[in-house]
C-alpha cells in the first residue's frame, strides 16, 4: 500500500491520468436484471403440497406480513396433519429476512431468486400473492434461499426418554418409562411451533399447545387445567394414548430427502409429565373449575365406568345433573385398568384419575351388573336419560381349527385376570396372535411372567402385517417387545391350532401372508401356502380385536334399537333410535382411550342439549 | 448584402448555434459517463430534456423580472451567435467585432442574477452572488487574452482575426501564452470544476437554478448549448484559425470544448477565493506574460 | 373513472388534430427524460446511488438526478416516511412542478412495511399522494429499480392510450381526499406553502373532488403567502 | 402549521440570515437537515434538526420476538449494516451465555471487514462530491457493488444481510467463495493507483480537505467522538483491538491514525482503514478453510425462546465508530429495553453543530461527510 | 489486571451505597442511589480516566414504577467499562444532568427527555429533537402501546386480488390474518378449528383493522 502522508500536497496533474479511462471500457451492466445469486433472498414460492397449514411462518413473520388463506380445493387430513390453510405473503410487510424459510417444519415454503415486482400505481393488489410453486409471476424463477441444515431454527431432535433397561424390567410389572425432568419437559415443551394441528388430529380436541405452552412456561397447574377441559382421563392419556396428535405434529414430518429424521413432540410425555408433577388435592380443584352452579335436577345412569362412560359421567355432573354410574366389576376404569398391564399403566395412576372424576360428584355403584342386578327397565324409569358404555370385553376369535381349545384364550380375557390377582396357569411358551396394541400387551405381560416364574421368556408374535411398514402396534411397543425377548414373526397368518391326540394344545400353524387387503382396500388376506412353519406351544392368544357384550340390554330393547354389523347404531352425537338412550366409548366408536374420552363428550354434550 | 441575406443568417446562426450546442452537451455528458465508466445518456438526450422542459404542463414563474431575467440570458447568447462569424455566415460579426461580443458574453449572467433574485430562495442568491463573483474572476483574464488577441491580430473584428490566422499561422502558434490563458478563462467561464462554485450542488442546491422549472429551467438549458458553442468557437476563431468551411470549424470547437470538460469531471471545485486568487493569479500572470511578448 | 373525465376534459381542449401528434410528441419526450428528485425518504436510498452510478447507468433510461424540487420530474419515496419527513414529502410533491410521478418503492410504502408498528411512520402513501409505480422489494435491487423506471417510462409514453402516467393530475382532482388525510396525521391547522386550489383552478386541473370539507377547514387558517424578499 | 424548511428568515436587521440545509438537499447525508445561521459566507450557529428517519427501532424491538429482531436490526445503519447485527447478536450471546463456534466468529469479522471496505468505498465518494467531484462517488458506488455481489453470495441479500443470529451465523459460505473474495480483494487494491490520482493525491482536493473541521483531539475526547474520526485526532483507539470481540484479538492490524483532526486526515484515515480491512480479509482467507465445525450454537425454537433475564453492552466498530447494543431482558420472549448506542449520534449532532460554527458555507457538507455520519443512527 | 480492579475497586468503593459487580473482563457493573451518582462519575472522571460517556440509558421498569438510568463509561486508559446503574422514581421523573462532566449527555438526555419524559435538571436544552411533530406521551415509556396508536391511526391497505376473490366464491378466502394473531398475544394456535371457528364469529365485516 502506497503511504500518503497527511503534509503531502497532492499533485494537480495527477487526477488527469485518469484520462486513461477514454481508452477503458465501461463497466456498466446491461440493462436486463442479472440472475441473482444461488441463496438469493427473493419472491417466495411454496410447495402446496408439502405445505401443512401450520401457520408457523405467520408466527415467525416480524412484519406481521403473512395471512392465512383457506383453499377448499385442498382435502383436510386432520389424522395426517393437513390443513387447508396456505400463507399468502403481503409485499406491502414482507422484508425477505426468510425467518419463514427457516422455520417452515416442512420445508414447503423457499425463496426464489425473482426479484423484480412492479406495479401501477392502482394495482396494489398485486402485492398481496399467494406464493405457488411458480413464483410470482408464474416464471419459475430458480430456487434461492432454502432451508440448509444449519439456518433451520427447529429443535429437530425429540429429548430421549429415559426407560428401564430391558433386563430391569422384564421380571415385574413396573412403569417402565421414567418420565422427564423438568429441564427436559421444558426443553421438549419448547421445541413446539403451536401450530395446533395435534389439536385437530386429537379426537377430543385436547389443546396441546396450549398445555405444551404452559409446561414450558414451567406452569403446570396451568397446563393440567387446559387438560382438564376436554379430558378427565389425563394421567392414563399422558401414558398409554395411541397419541393421534403426535403422528399429525408439524415436526414429525420427512424432510427434503423424505428422511424422517425429524421427530414430533413428545406430547403424551409432556401430559405425563405435568400430571405428575401436580398434586392430586390441586388437580381435584382444578376439576372442579367450571362446575354448574345450580343443579338441574335430572338424573342420568351410565353403564359402564370406563372411560367413555367416566368421561360422560363428569360433563354431566359438571353441567348440574345427578349422574350415577354402574359398574359390573369391582373397580372402575374398564378397559384401561383391565386391558393395559401395569408396566405401561400403574394402577394408582388411574385411581388417580377415578378419584378426581369421583371428587366432582360422579357417583359409581360397584359390582352391579345390568340386566342382572338391575334392569335396563328400571333404569329407564328412575332417570332421564341412559348410557350405555360397557365397550369391548369379549375378545375375537380368529376361529381356525382348534381354536376352541381350552388352551388357546382370548387376550382381554386373560389380560383382565393379571391385575385382577386372577391365578392362571402361565405357559411355558405362547404363540399370541395379533400385531396390534392389545397383543403386545399380552405378549409382554405373559413375557414378565414367564421371567418371574421360569426365568425365561418364551412368547412369539404372530402378524399378518408386515413389520416396519404396516404393523399395527407403536414403533416404541414393538421395539422394547423385542428388547425383551419376544420374538416377532410378521406377515403370517394362523392356519390351525394344532391339538395332539390328548386335546392338548401343540403348536400354532402359520403360512405366509402375501397381501391383507384386496384392491378395493377390503379385510381380504391371501396366503401363500407353501410357506408353512408350525411354531409349538402351551398357549395361544388371540389378540385380533374385541367386540361388545349386547345382551346385558335385554331382549326388547336390543328389538327396538337399529344395529348395524353388531354393533349399535349411532349418530355422530352418540344418540340411539330410542330417545333416552346413548351409546359411549368402544362399543361404538373402536379400542382407544381418547376416542371413549372424545365420545363422552360428545354425549355429554348432546344430552345436556337433551334434557334442556 | 441585402437585408433578406443578413435577416436570414440572423435566424441561422443561432440555430446552428443551437443544434452544434445540443451535441456538445451530448459530448459532455458521453466524457463524463466514460471517465466514470458507464454508458452515458442517448444521441437524442439534450434535445429530449429541453422539449420536456418547456412541455412541462405547470410552470411556476417568480414574477416579471423573473421571466425577464431568463430572456435575458438567452438573448444574451443569441445576441453573442449572430457576432460570431461562422464558415459562410458572418451576421453583424464585422459590425459588432469582439468587444461587443465580450459585452454581450456578460449579459446572460446579469440576466440570471435579476432573475434568479426574485426567487426568494436563499441558494439560489448566494449562487447568484457567487456566479458574479466568479464572473469578475474569469472576466480579467479573459479581457486580457482578448485585448491581446486583437493587439496581436491589430483587428478587433473577428472575422478580420480569423483572415489573418488563415493567412499567417494560427494564433496558438503565435501566442501560445495568451492561448493558455484562454483556455483557463474558458474553464472559468463554462462554469466547470474547478470554478463550479457557484453551482455547487452540496452546498447552495445548484444556485442559480434552485428554484428554475419548467420553461425557465429549460431556457437555462439552452442558454448552456450556446454557452458551449459561444466558447467553442469563439476560442477556434481566436486561436485555433477559425474555419474555412464547417467540417475543420467543428471539430476544432469540439476539441476546445473536450479539453475544460474532460478535466472538469476529475478536479473539485475551489472555494469563491480561491477562483479568484487562482484566475487572477496564473491566467492574469500567463496573459499578461503573453501580452508582453506581443507588445 | 375520474381519469377517463379528465382525459376526455384534455382532449375536449385540443381541435386542432396536429395538437395530438405534438401532445404525443411531448409526452414521448416526457418519458425520455426524466429528473429524478435526489431525496433519500428512507432506507431504500441506498440502492439509488448504485442505480445512478457507473454499475447500472440510470442516465442510459434519461434519467438523471436532480437537486431541488422545481427541476424534478419524479419523486421517489424510498421506503417508509417518518410523519414528519412525510410533511416535507408532501411539501416536496406539491412544489414539483406537473407532470410530476410519483415512485413508491420498498414495502413500506404500500402497507407499513416492517415498519407497520410504528408510531412514526406513515403506512399507506397513497393516502397522501397519488403514486403512479411501486416497486416491491425491501429494498429492491437496482435493476429492480431500473425495471420500475422503465414500466414508468412507459407509461408516460402511452399517457394517452392507456391512461396512465397521469396520476398527478389526480391530487388536483381529488385535493380534498388527500388534504384531508394529511390533516388527520398533522393536524387541521396543515397547510402548505403551494396553494393547490389556485393551481388547479389556473391550470383547469379541477375536479368534483377538488373542493370539500377538508379544504373548506384549509380555508379558515389559510394565511396567504407573502412573497419574501431576500437580501444578502 | 406550516413545514419551515426553503425559507430564508432574515433575522432582525443585522446581517445574519437562517438557512435550511436539508432534509432535501444534496449536502446533506441521508434525510437529514440543519439550520444555519449565516453571517455572509460564514456559519454563525448551527442546529441539526432530526428525526425525518425515526421509526423507533427501540419501540419496535420491544414488542418483537427475539429472533425477529434479526431482520430489523440493520434497517438502523443503512450503509454499514453488518456490525448492526453482529453488535445485537453479541449481546444476546453475553445474556443467554453462549458463544458463537470459532467458525462463525471468523465468518463474522469477514462480515465485517466487507461491510467496513463497502462503507469506505460509499464515503470517499460522498466525501468527494461534497466538494464538487463526483467521479470518485461512480467508481467508488460501483465498487462497492462489487462487494455487495460478495454479500448476496453468501448472505442472500445485497444490503441486508440478516446473516448473524444468536448463536452464529445463518448459513455456510458457498462453494469458491473465498477464492471470489480473494479476487475482490486483488481488484481493489489494483484500483488504489486509481484513486490515489483521482482523490487522495489531488492537489485542489486535498487543499479543500485540509484545515476544514478540525478537531483537536481533547475537544474529540469531549465530544465522545471515536471511530476513524477519533482517530484522524491522534488517539489510537479501535475497538477492536482494545475491546476486542470475535477473534479479533487473533488479528493483525496496524490501527492507522492522523493529527492534525481535520477533514483531510479523517479521510485519510479511512483511506488506510480500508487497507487494513483488506489485509484482515487475507487473513480470513488464509485462516477459514482451516477452521472446520460448526457456524451455529444451537439456539431455542425461536417462537419459545426466553432469554434469561440479564443485560449486556455489546460494543464493536462500525465504520463509523464505536457501535454499542445495550439490551436488556427480563427473562421474557421480547427484548425488555434495546439501547442503539450509535456512533453518527454523537458525530452528526453535537460535534457537527460544534465544527460547523464558525466554519465556511462551503464546508458545512463537507465536514458532514467527513465526519460520515450516518443519520438513522441518530434518529434510530 | 487485578492492579486495575483493586485500584478501581478503591475508588468506586468511596461511594456511599454503591455495589460493584465484575461482570466480565472488561465489563463493570455498578448500581448506586441516585444521589450518589454524580459523585461517582466525577470520581471514576476525575481519577479514574473514564472520559468517554458512551451511553446513556433509561429503561422503564414500569412494575417497579421506576426508571433505571444506565451511564456506560469507558476508559481509553484502562481499556474498561463502567456501567452505573441508578433508580429514580417514575412519577417523578426528575434527575441532574451529567453535561458538566460528560458533553454528550446533551444528546443523550435530550433523548431520553423526549422517549421517556425524564427531565434533566441542568441539561442545556431541554427540548423537543427527533420527536418535535410528537404530541403524545413519550413513547418509550412502557404505557405507551405503539400497537394500538398505529391502529387508531393509519389505514391499511385493502388487498383484493383476483385469486382471493376466486377463493371466497369457492367459500374460502382469509382465514387468519396476521392481526388475529398479533391481537391475541404472539402464540395462540389460531389455526386450529376451535380457534377459526371462535374468530369466524367474532370476525368484524371487512378487511381492515380499522374498520
Amino acid at each position: 500500500m502506497k503511504k500518503i502522508n497527511y503534509n503531502d500536497k497532492g499533485s494537480i496533474l495527477n487526477p488527469l491520468k485518469n484520462l486513461q479511462f477514454f481508452a477503458r471500457k465501461p463497466i456498466t451492466e446491461k440493462l436486463e436484471p442479472r440472475p441473482a445469486s444461488a441463496s438469493y433472498r427473493g419472491f417466495h414460492i411454496n410447495d402446496m403440497d408439502k405445505c401443512i397449514g401450520c401457520s408457523s411462518c405467520q408466527k415467525i413473520c416480524d412484519n406481521a406480513a403473512i395471512t392465512m388463506v383457506e383453499i377448499p380445493s385442498i382435502k383436510e387430513d386432520a389424522a395426517k396433519g393437513i390443513r387447508n390453510l396456505r400463507p399468502a405473503i403481503d409485499y406491502g410487510r414482507c422484508c425477505w429476512c426468510a425467518l419463514c424459510v427457516d422455520i417452515c417444519p416442512t420445508s414447503a415454503i423457499e425463496l426464489s431468486r425473482e426479484y423484480v415486482h412492479v406495479c401501477d400505481g392502482d394495482e396494489t393488489d398485486s402485492y398481496f400473492v399467494l406464493p405457488q410453486e411458480n413464483g410470482i409471476h408464474g416464471l419459475n424463477f430458480e430456487k434461492g434461499w432454502t432451508k440448509t441444515e444449519d439456518s433451520d431454527l427447529l429443535d429437530r431432535k425429540r429429548r430421549p426418554m429415559g426407560e428401564m433397561e430391558p433386563e430391569e424390567r422384564i421380571d415385574n410389572f413396573n412403569e417402565i418409562v421414567d418420565g422427564f425432568t423438568l429441564q427436559m419437559a421444558v426443553e421438549e415443551a419448547s421445541r413446539c411451533v403451536d401450530c395446533g394441528l395435534c389439536e385437530d388430529a386429537c379426537p377430543a380436541h385436547m389443546h396441546a399447545p396450549n398445555y405444551i405452552r404452559s409446561i414450558y412456561e414451567g406452569n403446570l397447574e396451568q397446563a393440567v387445567e387446559w387438560m382438564y377441559e376436554t379430558n378427565p382421563f389425563s394421567h392414563v392419556c399422558g401414558r398409554v394414548c395411541t397419541h393421534i396428535c403426535e403422528d399429525a405434529c408439524s415436526l414429525g414430518r420427512a424432510d427434503k430427502d423424505g428422511n424422517k429424521s425429524s421427530q414430533p413432540i413428545a406430547i403424551r410425555w409432556l401430559k405425563r409429565f405435568a400430571m405428575d408433577g401436580v398434586s392430586k388435592t390441586k388437580i381435584k380443584q382444578i376439576a372442579k373449575k367450571g362446575m354448574a352452579r345450580k343443579k338441574s335436577g335430572k338424573s342420568i345412569a351410565i353403564i359402564g365406568a370406563g372411560p367413555a362412560g367416566l368421561t360422560t359421567a363428569f360433563d354431566l355432573v359438571k353441567k348440574g345433573h345427578k349422574v350415577t354410574v354402574y359398574e359390573a366389576l369391582p373397580k372402575a376404569g374398564g378397559m384401561t385398568r383391565y386391558g393395559i398391564p401395569n408396566y405401561r399403566l400403574p394402577e394408582d395412576r388411574l385411581d388417580q384419575d377415578i378419584e378426581v372424576i369421583q371428587s366432582v360428584g360422579v357417583e359409581i355403584k360397584y359390582n352391579v351388573r345390568v340386566g342382572i342386578d338391575i334392569s335396563m327397565k328400571q333404569l329407564e324409569k328412575d332417570n332421564d336419560a341412559v348410557v350405555v358404555a360397557i365397550g369391548l370385553q369379549n375378545g375375537r376369535s380368529t376361529r381356525v381349527a382348534g381354536s376352541d381349545n381350552k388352551a388357546v384364550v382370548k387376550a382381554v380375557d386373560l389380560l383382565r385376570m393379571i391385575p385382577k390377582g386372577d391365578k392362571f396357569e402361565v405357559p411355558k411358551s405362547a404363540v399370541v396372535i395379533g400385531g396390534g396394541n392389545v397383543a403386545m400387551d399380552i405378549a409382554r405381560s405373559l413375557a414378565r411372567l414367564q421371567k418371574q416364574q421360569f426365568k425365561k421368556v418364551n412368547v412369539t408374535v404372530s402378524a399378518l402385517e408386515a413389520l416396519g411398514t404396516t404393523f399395527l402396534a407403536d414403533d416404541e411397543e414393538v421395539k422394547e417387545s423385542l428388547e425383551e425377548g419376544i420374538v416377532i414373526l410378521d406377515s403370517r397368518g394362523p392356519r390351525e391350532c394344532v391339538i395332539d391326540k390328548t386335546g392338548k394344545l401343540e403348536s400354532l400353524h402359520t403360512v405366509k401372508v402375501e397381501s391383507i387387503f384386496d384392491e378395493q382396500g377390503r379385510f381380504a388376506p391371501k396366503y401363500d401356502e407353501s410357506d408353512s412353519q408350525f411354531h409349538p406351544c402351551d398357549m395361544v392368544v388371540e389378540a385380533i380385536g374385541q367386540m361388545s357384550d349386547v345382551p346385558i340390554l335385554g331382549d326388547e330393547l336390543t328389538e327396538e334399537l337399529e344395529w348395524n354389523r353388531g354393533r349399535m347404531q349411532v349418530d355422530e352425537n352418540g344418540a340411539t333410535s330410542v330417545n333416552w338412550l346413548w351409546s359411549a366409548g368402544d362399543m361404538v366408536k373402536g379400542p382407544d382411550v381418547i376416542n371413549a374420552v372424545a365420545d363422552g363428550h360428545r354425549v355429554a354434550n348432546d344430552i345436556d342439549k337433551y334434557l334442556k | 448584402m441585402n437585408g433578406l441575406h443578413i435577416l436570414s443568417e440572423l435566424l441561422l446562426m443561432p440555430l446552428i448555434a443551437f443544434v452544434v450546442g445540443l451535441m456538445m452537451v451530448l459530448m459532455m455528458r458521453k466524457i463524463s459517463a466514460r471517465i466514470q465508466r458507464r454508458i452515458g445518456p442517448p444521441f437524442f438526450q439534450p434535445i429530449y430534456d429541453i422539449v420536456k422542459l418547456y412541455g412541462k404542463d405547470t410552470q411556476i414563474s417568480h414574477g416579471l423580472i423573473h421571466d425577464i431575467g431568463i430572456i435575458m440570458a438567452v438573448g444574451g447568447y443569441i445576441g453573442a451567435e449572430i457576432l460570431l462569424p461562422v464558415p459562410g455566415m458572418e451576421g453583424i460579426a464585422d459590425k459588432g467585432g469582439i468587444i461587443t461580443l465580450s459585452y454581450f458574453l456578460m449579459i446572460p449572467s446579469l440576466g440570471m442574477a435579476l432573475g434568479v433574485g426574485q426567487c426568494a430562495n436563499p441558494n439560489g442568491s448566494i449562487g447568484i452572488s457567487r456566479a458574479l463573483t466568479s464572473m469578475l474572476a474569469y472576466d480579467v483574464p479573459f479581457i486580457i487574452v482578448v485585448f491581446g488577441a486583437a493587439w496581436h491580430y491589430q483587428s478587433t473584428s473577428l472575422v478580420g482575426m480569423i483572415e489573418y490566422q488563415q493567412m499567417n499561422s494560427w494564433g496558438i502558434v503565435e501566442m501560445p501564452f495568451l492561448a493558455t490563458a484562454g483556455l483557463f478563462a474558458l474553464q472559468g467561464m463554462l462554469g466547470k470544476q474547478p470554478f463550479e462554485i457557484y453551482i455547487a450542488p452540496a452546498e447552495i442546491a445548484t444556485g442559480p437554478m434552485v428554484e428554475m422549472s419548467g420553461k425557465y429551467m429549460g431556457g437555462l438549458f439552452v442558454m448552456q448549448t450556446f454557452q458551449l458553442y459561444t466558447a467553442g468557437v469563439l476560442y477556434a476563431s481566436l486561436f485555433l484559425g477559425g474555419g474555412e468551411s464547417w467540417l475543420s470549424l467543428l471539430p476544432k470547437a469540439f476539441l476546445v470544448v473536450a479539453i475544460p470538460m474532460s478535466i472538469a469531471f476529475m478536479f473539485p471545485r475551489y472555494k469563491t477565493e480561491d477562483v479568484i486568487r487562482i484566475l487572477w493569479k496564473w491566467p492574469v500572470m500567463l496573459a499578461l506574460i503573453g501580452l508582453a511578448f506581443i507588445l | 373513472m375520474k381519469k377517463e373525465l379528465l382525459i376526455k376534459e384534455k382532449q375536449a381542449k385540443r381541435t386542432n388534430p396536429l395538437a395530438h401528434v405534438f401532445d404525443d410528441f411531448i409526452d414521448f419526450c416526457q418519458s425520455k427524460s426524466l429528473f429524478m428528485l435526489h431525496y433519500c425518504t428512507g432506507c431504500g436510498a441506498i440502492e439509488l446511488p448504485p442505480a445512478m452510478t457507473s454499475r447500472f447507468d440510470m442516465e442510459r433510461l434519461g434519467i438523471q438526478p436532480m437537486v431541488t424540487p422545481r427541476q424534478a420530474d419524479i419523486l421517489l419515496v424510498t421506503g417508509y416516511v417518518s410523519v414528519k419527513t412525510l410533511k416535507r414529502v408532501i411539501l416536496t410533491y406539491e412544489q414539483m412542478q406537473a407532470p410530476k410521478y410519483v415512485i413508491g418503492i420498498c414495502s413500506c410504502t404500500v402497507n407499513g412495511g416492517m415498519y407497520w408498528q410504528s408510531y412514526a411512520t406513515a403506512k399507506k402513501l397513497n393516502d397522501y399522494m397519488p403514486v403512479d409505480v411501486y416497486i416491491a422489494g425491501c429494498m429492491p435491487r437496482p435493476e429492480a429499480v431500473l425495471e420500475g423506471l422503465q414500466r414508468l417510462k412507459e407509461n408516460i409514453k402511452n399517457d394517452r392510450k392507456q391512461q396512465k402516467g397521469s396520476a398527478w393530475k389526480e391530487y388536483f382532482a381529488n385535493y380534498d381526499t388527500y388534504l384531508g388525510n394529511q390533516q388527520h396525521l398533522f393536524g387541521d391547522d396543515w397547510q402548505t406553502p403551494v396553494d393547490i386550489i389556485a393551481e388547479a383552478k389556473l391550470y383547469g386541473l379541477e375536479g368534483e373532488g377538488t373542493y370539500g370539507k377538508n379544504t373548506e377547514k384549509l380555508a379558515k387558517v389559510q394565511q396567504p403567502l407573502l412573497p419574501q424578499e431576500m437580501k444578502l | 402549521m406550516r413545514p419551515e424548511n426553503y425559507q430564508a428568515v432574515q433575522l432582525g436587521e443585522s446581517n445574519e440570515y437562517e438557512i435550511f440545509i436539508g432534509p432535501n438537499h444534496p449536502g446533506i447525508e441521508g434525510n437529514y437537515a440543519l439550520k444555519l445561521v449565516l453571517d455572509g459566507d460564514i456559519v454563525v450557529k448551527g442546529t441539526t434538526d432530526a428525526g425525518y428517519l425515526h421509526r423507533g427501532f427501540e419501540k419496535l424491538m420491544e414488542g418483537r420476538l427475539w429472533i425477529q429482531n434479526l431482520a430489523i436490526v440493520p434497517r438502523i445503519c443503512v450503509p454499514d449494516p453488518a456490525p448492526m447485527e453482529v453488535s445485537y447478536s453479541l449481546a444476546v450471546e453475553e445474556i443467554m451465555g453462549i458463544e458463537a463456534p470459532i467458525r462463525a466468529q471468523w465468518i463474522r469479522v469477514m462480515q465485517l471487514e466487507l461491510s467496513r471496505v463497502a462503507a469506505h468505498l460509499f464515503t470517499f465518494g460522498g466525501h468527494a462530491a461534497t466538494t464538487g467531484m463526483y467521479t470518485p462517488m461512480y467508481w467508488g458506488v460501483a465498487d462497492r457493488d462489487l462487494v455487495l455481489d460478495l454479500f448476496e453470495d453468501f448472505t442472500g441479500g445485497r444490503v441486508y444481510s440478516i446473516y448473524n443470529i444468536p448463536g452464529g451465523v445463518r448459513r455456510e459460505l458457498p462453494n469458491g467463495f473465498l477464492e471470489k473474495l480473494s479476487n475482490l480483494l486483488d481488484y481493489l487494491e489494483s484500483r488504489q493507483n486509481d484513486y490515489d490520482n483521482l482523490l487522495f493525491t489531488n492537489q485542489i482536493f486535498v487543499q479543500r480537505a485540509k484545515g476544514v473541521g478540525i478537531l483537536s483531539k481533547e475537544d474529540a475526547l469531549d465530544y465522545g467522538v471515536t471511530g476513524p474520526n477519533l482517530r484522524a485526532c491522534g488517539l489510537a483507539f479501535d475497538v477492536r483491538r482494545d475491546d476486542p470481540y470475535l477473534v479479533y484479538d487473533q488479528l493483525d492490524f496496524d490501527i492507522p491514525t492522523q493529527q492534525a483532526g481535520d477533514a483531510w486526515a479523517r479521510i485519510l484515515v479511512r483511506r488506510d482503514e480500508l487497507f487494513q480491512s483488506i489485509r484482515i480479509l487475507r487473513q480470513v482467507i488464509e485462516k477459514l478453510p482451516t477452521i472446520k465445525g460448526p457456524i451455529r450454537t444451537p439456539i431455542p425454537n425461536p417462537l419459545s425462546w426466553n432469554v434469561r433475564a440479564g443485560e449486556a453492552y455489546a460494543r464493536v466498530e462500525s465504520s463509523k465508530g464505536e457501535l454499542a447494543y445495550y439490551v436488556v431482558s427480563d427473562g421474557g420472549d421480547k427484548p425488555y429495553r434495546v439501547h442503539v448506542r450509535g456512533p453518527s449520534s454523537m458525530h452528526a449532532v453535537q460535534t457537527l453543530e460544534y465544527l460547523a460554527k464558525g466554519a465556511r458555507l462551503e464546508d458545512v457538507a463537507q465536514i458532514m461527510f467527513s465526519l460520515d455520519a450516518c443519520p438513522p443512527e441518530v434518529d434510530r | 489486571m487485578n492492579d486495575l480492579n483493586n485500584k478501581l475497586n478503591d475508588i468506586l468503593s468511596r461511594v456511599n451505597g454503591i455495589k460493584i459487580t465484575h461482570k466480565r473482563n472488561r465489563r463493570v457493573r455498578v448500581d448506586v442511589p441516585a444521589d450518589s451518582l454524580t459523585t461517582l462519575l466525577e470520581l471514576i472522571k476525575g481519577q479514574a480516566s473514564y472520559v468517554h460517556l458512551s451511553a446513556i440509558t433509561c429503561v422503564d421498569w414500569i412494575k417497579d414504577n421506576e426508571f433505571e438510568l444506565v451511564y456506560h463509561v469507558w476508559s481509553y486508559e484502562e481499556n474498561c467499562l463502567i456501567s452505573a446503574h441508578t433508580r429514580i422514581d417514575r412519577d417523578e421523573a426528575k434527575f441532574v444532568s451529567v453535561y458538566d462532566l460528560y458533553k454528550p449527555a446533551d444528546f443523550f438526555e435530550r433523548d431520553i427527555y423526549e422517549m421517556y419524559g425524564v427531565f434533566f435538571i441542568g441539561s442545556p436544552r431541554m427540548e423537543k429533537f427527533i420527536l418535535t411533530e410528537w404530541h403524545g406521551m413519550p413513547p418509550m415509556r412502557k404505557d405507551f402501546d405503539s400497537e394500538a396508536y398505529v391502529q387508531e391511526t393509519f389505514n391499511w391497505t385493502e388487498y383484493n386480488p383476483d385469486w382471493l376473490q376466486e377463493l371466497t366464491d369457492q367459500g374460502g378466502g382469509i382465514a387468519i390474518k396476521p392481526e388475529d394473531i398479533r391481537l391475541s398475544g404472539c402464540l395462540h394456535n389460531m389455526a386450529t378449528h376451535r380457534q377459526r371457528d371462535k374468530l369466524k364469529a367474532t370476525q368484524k365485516v371487512g378487511k381492515g383493522w380499522k374498520s
